[in-house]
């Protein structure tokens, strides 16, 4: 089986004032067709340029050198026109700040529709249609007339549940999908879960899944990417990454995490 | 000449042409006039001006009227309607006219003393009766007589049959055959042109007829197939047909007429800008103008009211400093300007060329220190904010800057300019303005201007306010002189006597240059009618072009 | 003591559909709360049940369609002039959604100095150094005090959130799911940061989240909301231990947690 | 609640209606210079004057001229006594002191004019003007960008006047490509109406594409900036979609406004390209109308001006909460 | 975050190190400070140069053509720098350095007082929305509600002579301000409900702060290009007034009444149009430049 996706020493760099900062060095990673990998790190270590380089959706001034293969074909130094036509449809992503990332000026059904049009064509009424659905799968409530609310209407979940919603309507067969269960409360991130376990297996999806919950990676990752300060500090199966990591930050991530389960801080309770 | 006060440099005369313009024009074709500003009114009784007395000559046949060719012919009274310019009785007070053969309006009426009664009478109407006064100020009416629309007949003019009219004038009036050129006197058929409707649809006595008018559009004229050619010595009326496009800007109307596309060669424009005077240089090109007086003479009034201009020295050493050549530059050079000297100008009849103060500043000085002004005084002149009298004003600021005078200008917006100037409280110092003769002669010169008792609260064109005895009385002496010619040589002295009391600053006299098309024929200026180009006379050298 | 109390808090809103046909939906329905004096009230939840409706409503930045809020003891529903400037002084937001929230055209420097400016107060050493002083208590490098928001990444920008709510002494924050998006190494830091100032200076929180291990560090008392409503509320204990309502224990039993094997094995090496 | 709303906003239309035409109408008819003096002309004296006012009607206490005037337009008035009596139909704006028309004729037989020359210029200006700005705003800082803004810079430092007459320079009178412009109608000779119109439209379009370009510019460039128009691309839209949905509505929106008040404006005559082009519209007319002191025409054209704009600000309103919903929803 | 520590001291500084590397932002504002210098010192230009800037020179002009100035490029020589004006001869350098005082000071602020009035009732009346909303914008459409340049004349023409420059200003200010009122008024309208305004609410901020500290910025892509523009805008007002008789009084120079008057002479003596044209297009051209590179400089941040 060859690999979906293969970024080489991918690194971004971006000028400033002082002279030019590289925010991604040298990650390199591989992701095969029905496999997620999750990206975990710090804040700000560069997770989100390294999705946005693969879509090649970077912010202006930013440079790329290294390699981002996708289906065997090099993404990287490609012509804008040819990446449009494989966003969407062969690559999608979900974004992290739903609320500015939809457009405040229609209703979150266009949105929707929109996309499905410029790749499958048809009727809006279709398409109108397959969005209703695309919203009743992330279980959003009354996906009918929710159709027709404009971004502001929703809650911070419900938003981010329509950038899922919008990202899988194509059935892409790699998503990228940078923190989209923050805002999720837990029964809604489990079955979020479950649906995107399910299209991957169903469809062979490959899988980009940035989180800060760890617990969530270990449920659905194969394999694990750790990041920090723009480095590729860990890079293994979930397995070893969690159970022997190797770097002293995976260590001491797996520490902070916070449990259920945990004794609460006497201090604060007193 | 020059009625509606916005447009007081109106009438006049010009010089005649030789050349290409000049030729005699063929029968037949289409002569197109391009104009910036329609006419006032096509209804006689309304329209007075320059432009407008020219059009109406086309379209409408008086008793009397100016005779047609290129200098002093112009200005010449002959009879239109009437076969002789009328018999003056009772020391010129009642005149007796009659009218040719053969003469019929556009709608088949004959025109016969009645209808020259109801055209005379239409003057007096409170709404019609707004253009020259003449008919009023002339003719004897029964008190407060308004018109044959409100009123009925007017009693006082005799029809005693067909062909004779009779008229009884206020005053004896020696010049009633020239006011009589005016269009207000013209005849129409009994009972038409109530309200505006000569204003749209006007009932031609001339040689053509409207034929569509499209307010500040377009007019077009056609023959007039009741006009017999053998009832009418003066008019040619060689083309066919006249075209007027209005509303089109001065700076356009000379490219058009400089570029000459399509039947712009059989097209006449108004009067150049200075700005284009360099470019009809090229001899091709200057073979196609015309070039002559308006007829008028732009001056300043020095408001004799006010101090220090009450001091007859003062009054005279502003004429002195002044240079009447800068005045003559701003208003756009030797081209299109001639110095001034004395009041009227040299188109009228009797007038006597003299300069009585020569540019001299070392004169005005004396004579400012003699009346105790050593030191000038500050002077705040009325102007309008058009280009040509902002830099006349400013021509005389800077002359009078030499000998201490402090010129304030102040602008005062065109379209209030004659009202605020022509209102005695209103009035400043002094104003530059100009005024044009009705006809070419004295009598609509210098009365209106310095006869002390028609200083009126509204509407007073004595801008000087002068109230001299001596003057007053030598016009109403010139005014019941029953030789023309006698009367005009007065007028002629009368303009010296003025000026020894310097009231008026005489600053320049206007000239015009008209670039027609090639194919304009028979085209020379009009003296009567602000050196534009007689209509009458004018045609296409090729018609068929 | 009681900082605040919500009595029947009920948010409804109209919207208009295409045709002008209106519809009423009862975002929070009859919401009653008080958070006490150095406490804080986690609100947990389901996505779209009214949680930040609710924090938007406390924070006085929409008005209530019914219900009354008391804050120090005085009557705040209806607060004018300068008992809400006294009002905003003591209660603080941090918002849910990082990006939208900071003002695209102000520097964070900017940013942060703001509320001292709004409110007139002028920290010791000036007001820059207390911005820069505030970057580096949330983790951020306080050289960047001069970038504008859309230069930082999503959990930088949600710092940048909290570092304000900080910049004056609140006595309420209200925190909506402040740090979903902060990973968990710097997520414990800023909760280490919360629970300090609330140990030293007495402050008090509203904390939105859905990461139920962190509401278990930090909370006292826990509000669960389901559909507008406030099912459970209780002290976190009784609330995590034994759950009264059937939608706390699907929420607790959807929490996702490590693979136990992994996680053995790792404590095992340590 | 629209319907109402839009009810409100009517009565207030003709509330400022009713307030332009009072101020019109006080300004004209007490500051400005005396009509009767400037028809008396040279020889005048105060009797012809005062025979002038009671013809002209001015002799009347001004508010019984201006509910007089008022009255005209919704019943009609008689003007005239006996022969020269006439009747003025509703909507009845009074007679030119001037050249005694009908005012409302004059203006009906003039706004085709003025219509033509708003409405080409605008569908000129919108398409250049939005054209060169989102251009200018994707190719930020390429040469492309630079001339494009270079020259609308200056476009708009260009006054109307010299551009009009430099237009005609070169085009008519040195290359020759356009005859002078003569106001023909349509049906009358199409190939001469658009010649005639094309340098009034492209004399008024300047101006206005200018700024629009440079707005349109400004706000596409903000607009791109945002993270959903990384959405949009994300989602592998055509760049032509991208552009017109996602980036211009964002960046329009602010400019409906102006779009609305300029043309608004511009449909009650543009005053110096009608007169420079010599078209008849009701911007020559209104200069004329200034120049000669004829206070029924300027009334009438301040107040069809006046109509336009509120009625266009009316429309921008109603236009712009359907333009951004965040606006609609809470605009109570 | 890996980078050298280094602080610059303010974003004032900051601003200004980045403007004066760029060479567009630099020769604006040299361009600018010429022409604000050359209105100061239009006397001591007169007096070095020797002509008055109403001074005619009827020598140096052809007055049997109609007055076009001698020699080639509208008379340029030694005697007259700039050439001179046709007709008359007046020296156009010293009409230039004079005209700038008046046209510049009515433009200039003209602009300034449209800009005051227009951002802070637009933002007032997109702010509140309710009825400050709907008084400001009744206001708005009254004002507009009057064709402009036809009442600016019906008034000019009827206020007493007075200060012209001055009611020039008000006069052009007051029925300048709604145009631009009603683009802020709908920007602010969008801009209010975004979140940021709400955050800054929370903070504390008063109303005033909210409009003018956060929605403000977010208005200055729009203001810059209408501010900008303003400016030709009301030098061209000026001139179409003062050429109408209302404006600045004769014999005072203007840059537009210069422009407006060199019209007829575009054929024969272009240069009298390209002067003082020129110096418009570039005066402008400079204000937009700096504002362009200003706001630039502000946005930059620390990037690029
Ligand atoms: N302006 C609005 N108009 C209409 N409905 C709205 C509006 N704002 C919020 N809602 C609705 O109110 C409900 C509650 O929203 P709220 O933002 O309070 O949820 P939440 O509990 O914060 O959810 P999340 O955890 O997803 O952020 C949601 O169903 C949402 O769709
Ligand atoms: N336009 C920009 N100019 C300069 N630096 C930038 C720019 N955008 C982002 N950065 C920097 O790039 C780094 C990586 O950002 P990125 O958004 O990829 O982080 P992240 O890993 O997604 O973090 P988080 O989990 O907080 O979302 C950050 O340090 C950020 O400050
Ligand atoms: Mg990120
Ligand atoms: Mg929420
Ligand atoms: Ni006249």
């Amino acid at each position: 089986m060859s690999d979906l996706l293969v970024v080489e020493d991918l690194t971004v760099t971006f000028p400033t004032t002082r002279g030019p900062v590289d925010v991604v060095k040298g990650v390199s990673f591989t992701v095969g067709r029905d496999e997620t990998v999750g990206i975990v790190g710090e804040s700000g270590s560069g997770k989100s340029m390294t999705s946005l380089a693969v879509m090649g959706l970077l912010p202006k001034g930013a440079r790329t050198s290294g390699s981002i293969r996708l289906d065997g074909t090099e993404l990287l130094g490609r012509p804008d026109r040819e990446l449009r036509r494989l966003r969407g449809d062969q690559m999608s992503m979900i974004f992290q700040d739903p609320l500015s990332s939809l457009n405040p000026y229609y209703t979150v059904g266009l949105q929707i529709e929109e996309m499905y049009r410029a790749h499958r064509g048809g009727s809006r009424a279709a398409a109108r249609k397959v969005a209703v659905e695309a919203l009743r799968q992330v279980d959003l409530p009354e996906p009918e007339r929710r159709v027709d609310y404009y971004p502001h209407q929703f809650s911070g979940g419900q938003r981010q549940r329509v950038m899922i919603a919008m990202a899988l309507v194509c059935s892409p067969a790699l998503l990228i999908a940078d923190e989209p269960t923050t805002a999720l409360d837990v029964t809604v991130q489990a079955q979020i879960l479950k649906l995107l376990a399910g299209l991957r297996q169903e469809r062979g999806m490959g899988m980009v899944f940035i989180t800060h919950d760890l617990a969530v990676i270990s449920s659905i990752a194969t394999r694990v990417l750790v990041m920090r300060q723009g480095e590729q500090v860990e890079y293994g199966t979930a397995e070893q990454v969690f159970a022997e990591p190797r770097h002293d930050y995976t260590r001491m991530l797996l520490e902070s995490i916070p449990r259920i389960d945990d004794p609460v801080d006497g201090e604060v309770k007193a | 000449g020059g009625g509606g006060g916005a447009a007081a440099p109106g009438t006049g005369a010009g010089t005649g042409a030789s050349g290409g313009p000049g030729a005699p024009a063929a029968t037949g074709g289409t002569v197109r006039i391009l104009a910036k500003a329609d006419f006032s009114h096509l209804d006689p009784a309304r329209g007075f001006d320059g432009g407008v007395n020219n059009f109406y000559r086309l379209i409408y046949r008086g008793l009397t009227m100016f005779g047609a060719g290129p200098g002093a012919e112009g200005t010449k009274i002959v009879p239109d309607l009437a076969t002789d310019t009328g018999t003056p009785s009772d020391g010129g007070k009642t005149w007796t006219f009659k009218l040719k053969d053969n003469l019929f309006f556009e709608d088949g009426s004959p025109i016969n003393s009645e209808s020259v009664k109801f055209g005379f009478s239409r003057s007096f109407d409170p709404e019609a009766g707004i253009g020259s006064p003449y008919g009023k100020l002339l003719l004897d009416a029964p008190k407060d007589y308004k018109g044959p629309y409100l009123d009925g007949d007017l009693k006082t003019i005799e029809t005693p049959d067909d062909k004779t009219v009779v008229f009884h004038l206020k005053k004896p009036f020696a010049d009633f055959p020239s006011a009589l050129a005016l269009a207000n006197f013209t005849p129409f058929p009994k009972g038409t042109g109530a309200g505006a409707a000569f204003d749209t649809k006007p009932i031609a006595s001339g040689p053509y007829k409207v034929a569509s008018y499209q307010r500040g559009a377009s007019l077009k004229l056609e023959r007039n197939p009741q006009w017999k050619r053998e009832t009418d010595s003066v008019r040619a009326a060689k083309p066919d047909a006249f075209e007027w496009t209005f509303g089109l800007d001065p700076a356009t109307i000379d490219e058009r007429m400089l570029a000459e596309q399509g039947t712009d060669t059989d097209a006449i424009g108004p009067s150049i800008q200075a700005a284009t005077v360099a470019r009809v240089q090229a001899p091709q090109i200057k073979q196609r103008t015309l070039s002559g007086l308006n007829g008028c003479t732009t001056y300043m009034g020095l408001n004799t009211t006010k101090k220090p201009l009450d001091d007859v020295r003062v009054r005279q050493a502003i004429n002195y400093a002044i240079n009447k050549d800068t005045v003559v530059a701003g208003m756009g050079g030797g081209a299109l300007a001639a110095k001034g000297t004395s009041i009227q100008p040299p188109t009228v009849a009797g007038r006597v060329d003299y300069d009585p103060y020569p540019y001299n500043p070392e004169e005005a000085k004396k004579l400012l220190a003699e009346a105790g002004q050593a030191d000038g005084f500050t002077l705040t002149l009325d102007t309008r904010p058009d280009p040509k009298m902002a830099a006349v004003a400013v021509a005389i600021q800077d002359a009078l800057k030499q000998v201490k005078i402090d010129v304030k200008i102040n602008n005062i917006d065109t379209s209030t300019y004659y009202e605020v100037i022509g209102t005695p409280a209103q009035q400043h110092d002094a104003a530059v303005t100009g005024w044009c003769p009705d006809w070419a002669s004295g009598a609509t010169f210098l009365p209106p201007l310095f006869d002390g008792r028609n200083i009126t609260a509204k509407g007073n064109s004595n801008l000087a306010q002068i109230n001299d005895k001596g003057i007053n009385q030598r016009i109403d002496e010139i005014a019941a002189m029953t030789d023309v010619q006698a009367a005009n040589a007065a007028y002629g002295e009368l303009d010296k006597q003025i000026m020894k009391e310097a009231p008026i600053v005489p600053l320049a006299y206007e000239k015009l240059i008209l670039l027609v098309g090639s194919n304009i024929a028979g085209a020379y200026q009009s003296n009567s009618f602000s050196g534009g180009i007689d209509l009458i006379s004018v045609g296409l050298a090729k018609p068929t072009k | 003591m009681t900082l605040l109390r919500a009595k029947d808090l009920t948010k409804r809103f109209v919207s208009r559909g295409p045709l002008g046909a209106k519809a009423e939906f009862t975002a929070v329905d009859q919401v009653s709360f008080e958070v006490r004096l150095g406490e804080t009230l986690a609100v947990v939840g389901e996505s779209g049940s009214g949680k930040s409706t609710t924090a938007r409503m406390i924070a006085k930045l929409m008005d209530p369609s019914e219900g009354a809020l008391e804050f120090d003891g005085e009557d705040v529903t209806h607060a004018k002039g300068a008992a809400l400037a006294r009002f905003r002084a003591n209660v603080q937001v941090v918002f849910q959604d990082p990006f939208s929230s900071l003002n695209p055209r102000h520097t964070v420097e900017r940013i942060l100095m703001a509320p001292l400016d709004y409110q007139g107060i002028a920290p010791d050493g000036g007001r820059r150094a207390h911005a820069k002083e505030l970057m580096e208590r949330v983790g951020l490098n306080p050289d960047h005090s001069l970038r504008y928001p859309a230069q930082f990444s999503g959990g930088q920008a949600q710092r940048i959130g909290i570092a304000r709510a900080l910049a004056v002494n609140p006595k309420l924050v209200i925190c909506d799911e402040a740090v979903s998006a902060l990973d968990v190494s710097v997520q414990a830091q800023v909760i280490e940061l919360l629970r300090r100032l609330q140990r030293e200076s007495g402050f008090s929180y509203v904390f939105i989240a859905h990461d139920l291990a962190v509401v278990r560090q930090i909370a006292q008392r826990v509000a669960v909301m389901s559909k507008g409503k406030i099912v459970e509320l209780g002290d976190a204990e009784q609330v995590f231990g034994e759950p009264r309502h059937d939608y706390t224990r699907t929420l607790l039993a959807a929490i996702p947690r490590i693979n136990p094997e992994w996680d053995r094995r790792r404590r095992e090496k340590l | 609640m629209m319907a109402r709303y839009i009810a409100g906003r009517l009565a207030w239309v003709l509330l400022i209606l009713f307030l332009v035409c009072l101020f019109t109408f006080i300004i004209f008819f007490t500051l400005q210079p005396d009509p009767a003096v400037m028809i008396c002309g040279k020889t005048c004296t105060q009797e012809r004057i005062n025979e002038i006012h009671a013809v002209l009607g001015l002799d009347e206490p001004l508010l019984t001229q201006f509910f007089g005037f008022l009255f005209g337009i919704f019943a009609g008035r008689d003007y005239g006594q006996g022969a020269n009596l006439v009747h003025c139909g509703a909507p009845c704006l009074g007679y030119s002191f001037q050249t005694g028309q009908s005012v409302w004729d004059m203006v009906v037989d003039r706004l085709p004019v003025s219509a033509t020359v708003a409405i080409g210029a605008a569908v000129l200006w919108l398409l250049i003007g939005i054209a060169a700005g989102l251009l200018s705003a994707v190719k930020e800082g390429t040469w492309w960008d630079r001339t494009a803004m270079g020259l609308a810079l200056g476009g708009s430092s260009v006054p109307n006047y010299v551009l009009a007459l430099a237009l005609q320079y070169v085009l008519v009178v040195q290359l020759q490509v356009l005859p002078f412009p003569r106001a023909v109608p349509f049906a009358d000779d199409p190939v001469v109406w658009f010649q005639s119109y094309l340098m009034p439209w492209i004399v008024l379009a300047t101006g206005y594409a200018c700024l629009y370009s440079r707005l349109t510019r400004a706000n596409v460039i903000d607009t791109l900036a945002e993270n959903f128009m990384r959405t949009a691309r994300s989602k592998g839209l055509s760049p032509a979609l991208t552009m017109r949905r996602h980036a211009l509505r964002p960046a329009l929106t602010p400019i409906a406004t102006i779009f609305g008040m300029d043309f608004a404006a511009l449909l009650g005559g543009a005053l110096i390209t009608e007169t420079v082009f010599g078209l008849n519209g009701v911007g020559k007319m209104a200069a004329d109308s200034i120049y000669k002191n004829d206070q029924p025409v300027i009334m009438a054209v301040t107040l069809l001006a006046a109509f336009f704009v509120v009625v266009g600000n009316l429309v921008i309103d109603l236009v712009y909460t359907r333009l951004d919903p965040r606006v609609r929803i809470t605009a109570k | 975050m890996a980078v050298v520590a280094y602080s610059p001291s303010t974003s004032r500084a900051r601003v200004t190190s980045a403007l004066l590397r760029d060479r567009g932002a630099v020769l604006s504002t040299a361009f600018l400070s010429l022409i604000v210098l050359m209105a100061i010192c239009a006397p001591l230009i007169s007096a070095i140069t020797g002509h008055g800037p109403n001074d005619f020179d009827t020598a140096a002009v052809n007055t049997d053509l109609g007055g076009v100035p001698h020699g080639s490029l509208g008379g340029i020589s030694a005697e007259h720098l700039l050439g001179v004006e046709p007709q008359n001869g007046r020296d156009i350098l010293a009409r230039i350095a004079y005209g700038a005082r008046v046209s510049l000071l009515i433009a200039a602020s003209a602009t300034v007082l449209t800009t005051l009035l227009g951002v802070v009732l637009g933002m007032l009346a997109g702010f509140y929305q309710g009825w400050v909303d709907q008084l400001i914008c009744r206001v708005m459409d009254f004002l507009m509600a009057f064709p402009a340049l036809i009442f600016m004349i019906a008034i000019l023409s009827s206020l007493p002579q007075g200060n012209r420059p001055v009611l020039l200003v008000l006069v052009i200010s007051f029925f300048g301000w709604p145009y631009l009122a009603r683009v802020v008024r709908g920007q602010t309208m969008t801009l209010v409900n975004r979140e940021f305004v709400e955050a800054a609410r929370a903070s504390g901020a008063s109303t005033g702060a909210l409009v003018f500290k956060e929605i403000l910025p977010n208005l200055r892509s729009s203001l810059i290009v209408m501010t900008t523009l303003a400016v030709p805008g009301y030098v061209g007002t000026e001139a179409g007034l003062s050429f109408l008789g209302v404006g600045v009084q004769p014999p005072t120079p203007s840059w537009g009444q210069m422009i407006f008057s060199s019209v007829g002479w575009y054929a024969v003596d272009p240069m009298y149009f390209a002067i003082p044209g020129g110096f418009l297009f570039l005066t402008v051209l400079s204000m937009t430049v700096l504002g362009d590179r200003l706001r630039a400089a502000f946005d930059a941040g620390e990037a690029s």
